[in-house]
């Protein structure tokens, strides 16, 4: 609103113009290089994953590259703190998942003026960086919609598992499948959404109120797909196997579940492959001498994703499955 | 003196869950008179204090302050009007300092902050002015049960009230202190302070008191005048029956010819509360310790039955070295009466059978490992009829019960078991006269049976009564035995304060 | 003879309000066999935690630790199937040592708290913490799947969580209830002087507790993972805010010494019927918290409302008004 | 007195144990910049673990804190973002919310008798629920909502590295200790943890004394949501998720007791420090964040076996000279 942009003209982040960026040769092996990741869960697979695909891209160097993973515990205070010791240790470029994009803005502009470049990893922040490497979310969610409406024939009942509220990707990825359904396929009713925090036990008992709820449930969207595993298991007990069920990521199981039928299926993303590029920009934003002051807004990478059904399934192979 | 009445309750009633607990009460207090209120274990007493200090709500009935109805619902109202009490169960807090504790909710100010540094020299002054063993800095939670309740009587008498209300006030304290006690009291006497004094030592209350109340039952039992206060009278108004009294102002003392079954060594602590103390007692003697606050009794106890480590001496049960564990004690044919028994005697939340039961599972039937309720049940109300504790309920939360009853329970778990030695540590504190005798009859049987009852008590009245040889500590060792003539209680009471020819 | 009173009948009452306001609510789902079957089913693991953590609430402990050992214990037992390749043998030695790795935890909490005289609270603290990095370490951050074999996936199927939670609430009601070690731990709880007095080793019963608690959590962990058909690090998080928000609904005093395993269940099925509710009613999640709270003030405050004697008191006036009045 | 001067000299003795062993292990420890920035992060579970000490020490509990910073800060987001009312007062009104929270919670504890863990567990979620309820949508999703004006923003900065929180920290510290000590609520405080029957019949008013515990605390959730967010320039409703157990490890490993009666600021404010100091230095240590939590989780028992040790010494002494000196 109008008052809003008023009241941040004044801001405090000052666009700093000047940046003591210095350029460090990166393969030479003559200088030591610090990479720091800071993840948003550590403990899930998926940030393990992107974890593993930095650590591949930079083994060829791996005696004078290293990567030191920090924990964001969903948590932009946490990430907040992190990013501040990591500038203090001097760290030569940093891959970082926003777990609020705004949060973390003052961060990142910190980080980028100490030199520090930030190369953010599907969590974006709101303010300019180095580079950001993102699957899409949004797009995401709209695909799913046509998929689902396409196998139900463009008309039925459908529910939502919702992850935990306010992480940007997710929300995006339900925004995208919610705005398509209504805008393109008015015969399908998202009859309700419930929330089950990205656990799959959680999930299993919301599927299971589901079913007792409603006569009809034709689809199911999980926003990942820990959470549509635990769908599908419900539904198998339930023995209402013919309902659809959707995830998001394409986590090693999943893919699985979706090959055995369990599942219908998800959006694929090589979390390896996303990670290993975020590391190589990384390493190439150290080894130049381009400071984030030149950029206006911050480039971008878009990793294409996969739709993964049981047909298409086969295409991903073994190791690139996480 | 002033017959003007200063303080009237009107017809009081007051039940618990149902259970009537006073019915239809009067009690008045003039100005400047010392009333004494007493009445069994159980009465209502400490109910009857403490719906006039507002602490409980009365079911019906009225208060009348300086001839006006009052309504009272809360401690703080009370003290505005000039009351203030020391209740039965001790009111101290532990992690506050004496002077602390002494204003708690008076603290002197200074621009809004506390003035530590004139409470503390108030609380000096009144220590000074009263002679306690208590410094004003020291914590309460390093002090023993008996100078909380020193602490507990300061605090009372800082008020400067005109009505000061005692509920046993000297259960916990030895002769040297209740003496102490007994002077100021005569002091706010003469200032024209009235006093409501509960007491089961009956002959404090002969000699303080100007007029006396008996509850019995919850219900009025009488009102003396003082020319009226007369021993066997009050105790028969009291309790139905007659007890001799009289007893226990000086006894022949005699050495036990039977075997030693439990022979104490050289026994010290590593930090002095008690130093190479040694003793025997001999099958079926009743051996009393005596002393004043402080002098180590109760730790050395705790010692020998193992809840406390020692550092070094031995202590052997007819030959055999104890192994200094409660548990293995208890194996062994010990029982151990605590002097605190709020702290250390029962289980508040547990009923009077769970209580009973607690040290009785080896010997409680079960199948299995699953104990015989009904058993245990049994127990627990053949507990209730040997030493009458009352509401004879069995299920009644043991801490919402009178403090005498509480330390009926406590004792009766002991008494179900086979015992060798038995130790009781404060033994009678806060219980009435008719239960003090079953008490000591209960004790007497025992030593009939061969047990050896270890006695410590600051009543001096019971230790001369009961004992048949008395020990008397000081500042850790034993100091003085009397084992024959006769022993009267100025002459422990000397003891016990370092003269000794 | 005895007499019901108010109190005993607060939570009898509390659990069938809800089953009214349900069925008025829902008539077609809630009451359904299946249904019912579904909320036992999610609450199973809690109620069989808090079954064994009870005896560490009753001492007036607390162990925050059983969520992230709950995730350890899952880890333990889903890397033991896998590495006997699935086999049924391979359950069996996950599940053993699944449970020794319970009752290590439990002996270390125990001899930790009683030796060093430490709260429990910083101790499980610690360890919460070392067990979610221990429970990394072994899954390296990955979902470990074990979809087999059916000696493994049937421990998660209905009705086997419920009938486990059935048989560890006996068996802990048993204990309690019914033998001496029961009543010693409900005297050092009530007051651990008097216990050490009475002869009772205070230590013994404290470390006995922790053991309980880690092997109860251990179950759970089992269940869980068979359940999820799945581990990882951060499974049964969060599991320790819920056993004692079960037990404390339950009547549980944090304190020590009042509580017991009926209760504790009660409070389980109470959060399991109000998760269920709330999902049968469509309630947004992101508003359950709202809905739950209140639910807890008003069922716990009611419950607590009947103990407060200056409640009491103030019924009886009321009572007596009103005789008056009559 | 003496004893507890003396344990406090030992609790920091630890706390230069561990910076010790820190700075010995890394190079990027032991330098002005990172202490400053260990008493910065110590500042937020500092400042609300003076509340939560008062809280702890009449044996309750708060663990609803992280809850009441979402609230707080979520109130002053849609201010700001909705209305031109000043940023002064709008950090005013944040603060009421606080203390309207903290009533609440005193309420439900200590005049409708619930326990204290169920219910700050219970009004946890209510407050993060009202969180939600009032978060700021687009489009229909929950959006972290910035507050980027200089004269919010400028709170979460400071003078160099002399950070205003820091500040806020030590003067919240210092007068909370004062007013422990010093005043009749403090020794209230006291006495309704360690024997509330005796509290009471020392004509205190007990539940009003917890009511205000509750209000104290919400004041400092308040007070925390103000500096966090203005450091992060913005608000979700996911502020302070998880957030509540920190104010209440500061104060236990400083001493608190949690069974009431025991502990003051100071322990909390070295017990802050301590924990801070814990995580900044884990996480210099170059290694697996995995073996970063077990490390951590085993100094924080070394820390509390050793202070429990310390103490029990401590006491022992205490006694002996009791008994030493006693005279009569
Ligand atoms: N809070 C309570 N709840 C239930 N019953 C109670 C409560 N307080 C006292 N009682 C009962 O009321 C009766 C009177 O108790 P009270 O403490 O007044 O006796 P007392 O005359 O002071 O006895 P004692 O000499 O042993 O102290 C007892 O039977 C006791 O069990
Ligand atoms: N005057 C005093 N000054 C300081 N501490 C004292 C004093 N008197 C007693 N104490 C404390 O109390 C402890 C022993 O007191 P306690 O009352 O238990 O002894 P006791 O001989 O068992 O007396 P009794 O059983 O008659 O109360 C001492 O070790 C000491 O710590
Ligand atoms: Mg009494
Ligand atoms: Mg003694």
């Amino acid at each position: 609103s109008g008052e809003a942009t008023a009241r941040d003209e004044g801001g405090a982040t000052t666009e700093a113009s000047a940046s003591n960026k210095v350029k460090k040769d990166v393969y030479s092996g003559e200088q030591e290089i610090k990479i720091a990741y800071v993840a948003h869960d550590l403990s899930t697979p998926n940030n393990q994953a992107w974890l593993e695909g930095i650590q591949r891209e930079i083994a060829p160097w791996s005696d004078h590259v290293t990567v030191q993973a920090f924990n964001g515990e969903s948590s932009a205070e946490t990430q907040v703190t992190i990013m501040t010791d990591i500038i203090n240790q001097q760290y030569d470029a940093i891959i970082l998942q926003c777990s609020d994009g705004t949060a973390l803005a003052d961060s990142v502009t910190q980080a980028e003026e100490a030199g520090i470049p930030v190369v953010t990893l599907n969590l974006d922040c709101t303010s300019v960086h180095s580079a950001l490497v993102m699957a899409v979310d949004y797009d995401a969610g709209r695909m799913i919609a046509d998929q689902i409406a396409e196998e139900i024939g463009g008309k039925g009942k459908v529910v939502i598992i919702e992850g935990v509220q306010g992480l940007t990707r997710t929300d995006n990825m339900e925004r995208g499948f919610i705005e398509t359904v209504e805008a393109n396929y008015p015969d399908i009713e998202i009859i309700d959404k419930q929330s089950a925090s990205f656990e799959k036990e959680t999930a299993m008992t919301v599927m299971n109120s589901f079913l007792q709820n409603y006569d009809q449930i034709d689809a199911v969207f999980a926003i990942n797909d820990a959470m549509a595993e635990g769908a599908a298991l419900a539904c198998q007990s339930a023995k209402k196997g013919d309902i659809i069920i959707w995830g998001a990521d394409g986590e090693k199981d999943a893919l699985e579940m979706i090959e055995s039928g369990q599942m219908t299926g998800t959006i694929y993303t090589n979390s390896w492959d996303q990670g290993s590029t975020a590391a190589k920009i990384a390493l190439l934003m150290t080894g130049s001498e381009y400071s984030y002051s030149v950029l206006s807004e911050t480039p971008q990478v878009i990793m294409e994703p996969v739709i993964a059904t049981k047909d298409t399934v086969g295409s991903i192979s073994e190791e690139d499955r996480w | 003196m002033a017959n003007e009445i200063i303080l009237e309750a009107k017809n009081i009633y007051k039940s618990f869950s149902g259970v009537p607990v006073l019915q239809d009460v009067h009690f008045e207090v003039r100005k400047g008179e010392v009333h004494a209120l007493m009445g069994e274990n159980g009465a209502g007493k400490s109910t009857l204090i403490k719906i006039i200090t507002g602490v409980y709500s009365k079911d019906a009935g009225s208060i009348w302050w300086e001839g006006k109805e009052v309504q009272v619902s809360s401690y703080a109202d009370v003290q505005k009007l000039g009351i203030a009490c020391i209740y039965q169960e001790l009111s101290v807090e532990p992690p506050l300092t004496v002077a602390q504790n002494v204003f708690l909710g008076r603290e002197p100010r200074k621009f809004g902050l506390i003035d530590h540094k004139k409470m503390i020299k108030d609380t000096e002054a009144l220590i000074k002015q009263y002679g306690f063993p208590l410094k004003a800095t020291d914590l309460v939670s390093n002090l023993g049960i008996g100078l909380r309740q020193l602490v507990e009587i300061l605090k009372g008498l800082s008020c400067d009230s005109k009505l000061l209300i005692m509920d046993e006030p000297t259960a916990s304290l030895s002769g040297k202190e209740a003496e102490s006690l007994f002077g100021i009291i005569e002091k706010l006497r003469e200032k024209e302070v009235s006093i409501i004094y509960i007491s089961h030592r009956l002959e404090e209350v002969y000699r303080l008191s100007d007029r006396l109340t008996v509850l019995r039952n919850g219900k009025n039992a009488a009102v003396l005048n003082h020319d009226e206060i007369e021993p066997r009278k009050v105790i028969k108004t009291m309790i139905g029956k007659e007890v001799d009294e009289s007893a226990g102002s000086a006894k022949e003392m005699r050495t036990n010819p039977n075997e030693v079954v439990l022979d104490v060594k050289d026994f010290s602590d590593d930090i002095g509360r008690f130093k190479n103390v040694s003793f025997q007692a001999h099958k079926g003697e009743i051996l009393g310790f005596g002393g004043l606050i402080g002098a180590g009794r109760t730790e050395l106890m705790r010692a020998i039955y193992g809840i406390d480590k020692h550092k070094s001496g031995t202590a052997t049960l007819n030959g055999v070295e104890l192994k200094y564990t409660a548990k293995s004690s208890i194996q062994a044919g010990f029982g151990f009466v605590p002097e605190d028994r709020r702290n250390q005697g029962f289980i508040p939340l547990l009923s009077t059978v769970k209580n009973v039961a607690l040290t009785n599972y080896d010997i409680i039937k079960a199948s299995g490992p699953s104990i015989s309720d009904k058993d245990e049940r049994d127990m627990g109300i053949r507990a209730i009829k040997q030493i009458d504790i009352r509401p004879d309920n069995p299920d009644k939360e043991v801490g919402l019960m009178s403090g005498g009853n509480q330390q009926k329970v406590v004792l009766g778990k002991w008494i179900m078991r086979d015992l060798k030695v038995l130790i009781v540590d404060e033994p009678t504190a806060g219980i009435d006269v008719g239960a003090k005798d079953q008490i000591y009859a209960i004790l007497e049987d025992l030593a009939k049976q061969g047990v050896v009852v270890i006695l410590v008590t600051s009543d001096l009245q019971e230790l001369i009564r009961v004992s048949h040889r008395i020990l008397v500590m000081r500042k850790g060792s034993i100091i003085k035995e009397f084992n024959s003539g006769v022993v009267t209680q100025s002459m422990v009471l000397e003891a016990g304060s370092g003269i000794v020819d | 003879m005895k007499k019901l009173t108010l109190n005993q009948l607060s939570k009898p009452i509390i659990l069938v309000a809800f089953f009214l306001i349900l069925t008025i609510l829902r008539p077609s789902s809630f009451l359904s066999a299946s249904n019912l079957g579904n909320v036992l089913w999610s609450v199973s693991v809690y109620g069989i935690m808090v079954s064994g953590t009870i005896f560490v609430f009753l001492l007036g402990g607390i162990d925050l630790s059983i969520g992230s050992l709950c995730g350890l214990t899952a880890v333990t037992c889903v890397m033991t199937v896998r590495h006997f390749n699935y086999s049924t043998t391979g359950v069996l030695l996950g599940i053993l040592l699944t449970l020794c790795v319970g009752l290590l935890a439990g002996l270390i909490h125990g001899v930790i708290i009683t030796t060093f005289k430490v709260p429990a609270f910083l101790v499980t603290f610690a360890t919460q913490i070392i067990f979610l990095g221990l429970s990394m370490i072994f899954t390296n951050n990955k979902i470990l799947s074990c979809q087999n074999p059916p000696a493994f996936t049937m421990i998660g199927k209905n009705p086997v969580p419920i009938i486990l939670m059935i048989i560890a609430a006996a068996i802990s009601w048993f204990v309690l209830r019914k033998t001496a070690t029961g009543r010693y731990v409900y005297a050092v709880g009530g007051n651990p002087q008097a216990a050490a007095i009475s002869g009772i080793s205070v230590t013994k019963i404290t470390i006995m507790a922790y053991m309980i608690s880690g092997f109860t959590t251990a179950i759970g962990g089992i269940v869980l993972a068979s359940m999820t058909q799945q581990c990882m690090a951060s499974t049964g998080s969060g599991y320790e805010q819920f056993v004692i928000m079960a037990g404390v609904i339950g009547g549980i005093s944090l304190l020590g010494g009042e509580g017991t395993v009926p209760g504790a269940i009660f409070g389980a099925v109470i959060i399991g019927l109000l998760q269920n509710g709330l999902n049968l009613m469509s309630v947004p999640s992101t508003q359950h918290g709202l809905v739950r709270g209140i639910v807890i003030i008003a069922a716990v405050g009611f419950d607590a409302l009947q103990r407060d004697p200056g409640f009491q008191g103030w019924l009886a006036k009321r009572k007596q008004a009103s005789a008056k009045k009559a | 007195m003496k004893q507890q001067n003396l344990r406090r000299i030992i609790s920091l003795g630890m706390l230069l144990v561990l910076v010790a062993l820190f700075s010995a292990l890394s190079k990027y420890f032991l330098n002005p910049n990172n202490l400053l920035e260990i008493i910065r992060d110590a500042a937020v579970p500092g400042i609300i673990g003076v509340g939560v000490t008062y809280v702890i020490i009449t044996a309750g509990i708060d663990l609803s804190t992280g809850a009441e910073m979402a609230l707080v800060a979520m109130v002053m987001a849609n201010i700001y973002r909705y209305t031109l009312i000043p940023i002064p007062i709008m950090i005013l009104v944040g603060i009421l919310v606080g203390l309207l929270c903290g009533l609440f919670n005193g309420i439900i504890v200590a005049r409708l008798h619930l326990p204290e863990f169920i219910g700050t567990l219970a009004t946890m979620g209510i407050f993060r629920a009202i969180t939600y309820i009032i978060a700021i949508k687009e489009n229909g999703t929950i959006t972290s909502q910035p507050m980027k004006a200089y004269s919010y923003a400028i709170l979460g900065k400071g003078f160099g590295r002399i950070y205003f929180v820091t500040i806020a920290f030590i003067v919240v510290s210092v007068i909370g200790q004062i007013v422990l000590k010093n005043t009749r609520f403090g020794t209230n405080l006291y006495s309704v943890g360690a024997n509330p029957k005796a509290a009471e019949l020392s004509g205190i008013n007990i539940a009003k004394t917890r009511i205000i515990a509750y209000v104290i605390v919400g004041f400092c959730a308040a007070l925390g949501a103000i500096f966090t967010t203005a450091r992060l320039q913005s608000t979700t409703a996911l502020l302070g998720d998880g957030f509540e157990f920190n104010p209440i490890a500061a104060s236990v490993i400083g001493g608190v007791s949690l069974a009431g009666g025991y502990g003051d600021i100071l322990g909390t404010f070295i017990g802050a420090i301590f924990m801070a100091a814990l995580e900044n230095g884990v996480l210099k240590l170059q290694m697996n964040t995995a073996y970063q939590y077990v490390i951590k989780g085993c100094i924080i028992i070394a820390v509390v076996i050793f202070d429990a040790w310390f103490n029990s010494v401590m006491e022992k002494r205490a006694q002996e000279a009791a008994a030493g000196g006693k005279e009569e």
